[in-house]
């Protein structure tokens, strides 16, 4: 399937984009996380990379939907 | 009130937002842009949100800090956008029956917000770099000059 | 700057005056006026201060919190004469480089301030009763009465 | 001799008066401390009672003189 996915912080920067439509080979946020570490591998030197659905943290198990919200979320440095 | 901004934040008007007759007690933190990092002179700072998840995330905070100390108002502002140095970057304001609760609440929600809530900083320095803070693992650093 | 004064106490002058640029963080409380103590009604509170101690002794706690913390940034200012619900009582705005010293020092300042400044607040309730907040030995609660 | 002592909160109420001159037997805070409590017995029933000598806290064994700055301390009460 085809998702859309939002880039923050750091991860546009590595992705390029501010956002990206994705063919995805399975249909889990684990799937979506290995697919990205291929293609991006400068992601993997990230702290962490939490993956956002539908503006929640989603944990490696949570399906994806088309229509799903996804966000990469690098680590936080607000405040 | 929970707000994102790209203006400078009022912070009268957050600390009258988080008041309360009720409370004895209004504690705030505000946290404004320093000049210096690790020994670096910084120039700017640009804040981005992902600003709907940003703020549900603030109010998951609240909520928590309101069943933990039992807040009788509370405010918080994020400003994303450029910043310079001494400019307010997030003001936090609860208030509480006393003054120890006041306390421990405010510093839980900074504490939480700076762990939880989608904001990132990008530093800009004297000498041209940038950086994305905390981002990069240790003996990775050399990443940061790559992203610009 | 340490004051104190018989008029409305501007918060924002406060924060301004604790703010610092090589500081990141700013810590502020705010004691105001509660509209009920221990289930009786406040209808108003006097407040008056030994004020040349009073300022020597907030003098002394600042400098200890600055000892203690390294302060980059301190403002102190306590109100005097009769105050209503709601009334800004006292405000501390504290700023240091990172903010854990300036919860810390926030809370040793106002915590110290109410065991060591010479200011005291009379209570007047709704039901004509009068008191000296926690002047008395237990026991010997009839002299709040006995003393209007 | 004669000490001036300011009264205020509590001890004010007390003593009736914001200034009482007070002829004094003895020559140190812990004197005036006991002539006090004879001549105003409601003083003892207060939490605490500090003497603020020239505006520093004092100790029983410090020395008072005619010209210094004398102060009764009731528990405070600010912030």
């Amino acid at each position: 399937m085809v998702v859309k996915i939002k880039a923050f912080g750091i991860s546009r920067d590595i992705i390029g984009n501010r956002e990206v439509a994705f063919e995805l080979t399975g249909t889990s946020v684990g799937d979506l996380r290995n697919t990205l570490a291929t293609q991006y591998p400068d992601l993997k030197k990230l702290k962490s990379l939490f993956i956002a659905v539908n503006q929640e943290y989603a944990s490696d198990e949570a399906p994806l939907h088309e229509t799903d919200e996804i966000a990469l979320i690098p680590p936080v440095s607000g405040g | 009130m929970i707000e994102i901004i790209d203006k400078p934040i009022d912070v009268q008007k957050i600390i009258s937002a988080a008041s309360s007759r009720s409370g004895g007690a209004v504690n705030v933190f505000i946290g404004t842009v320093r000049n210096q990092t690790s020994s670096k002179k910084v120039t700017r700072l640009e804040y981005e949100a992902y600003e709907p998840m940003a703020v549900a995330e603030m109010n998951k905070i609240i909520q928590q800090a309101d069943k933990q100390w039992n807040l009788t108002g509370w405010a918080v502002s994020h400003r994303v956008g450029t910043l310079h140095p001494g400019d307010v970057a997030v003001v936090i304001a609860l208030s509480t029956a006393h003054r120890k609760e006041s306390f421990e609440a405010c510093q839980y929600v900074i504490d939480t917000l700076k762990q939880t809530v989608p904001i990132w900083k990008k530093e800009f320095f004297e000498d041209g770099d940038t950086c994305f803070r905390a981002s990069i693992k240790k003996r990775q650093t050399s990443l940061t000059l790559l992203i610009r």
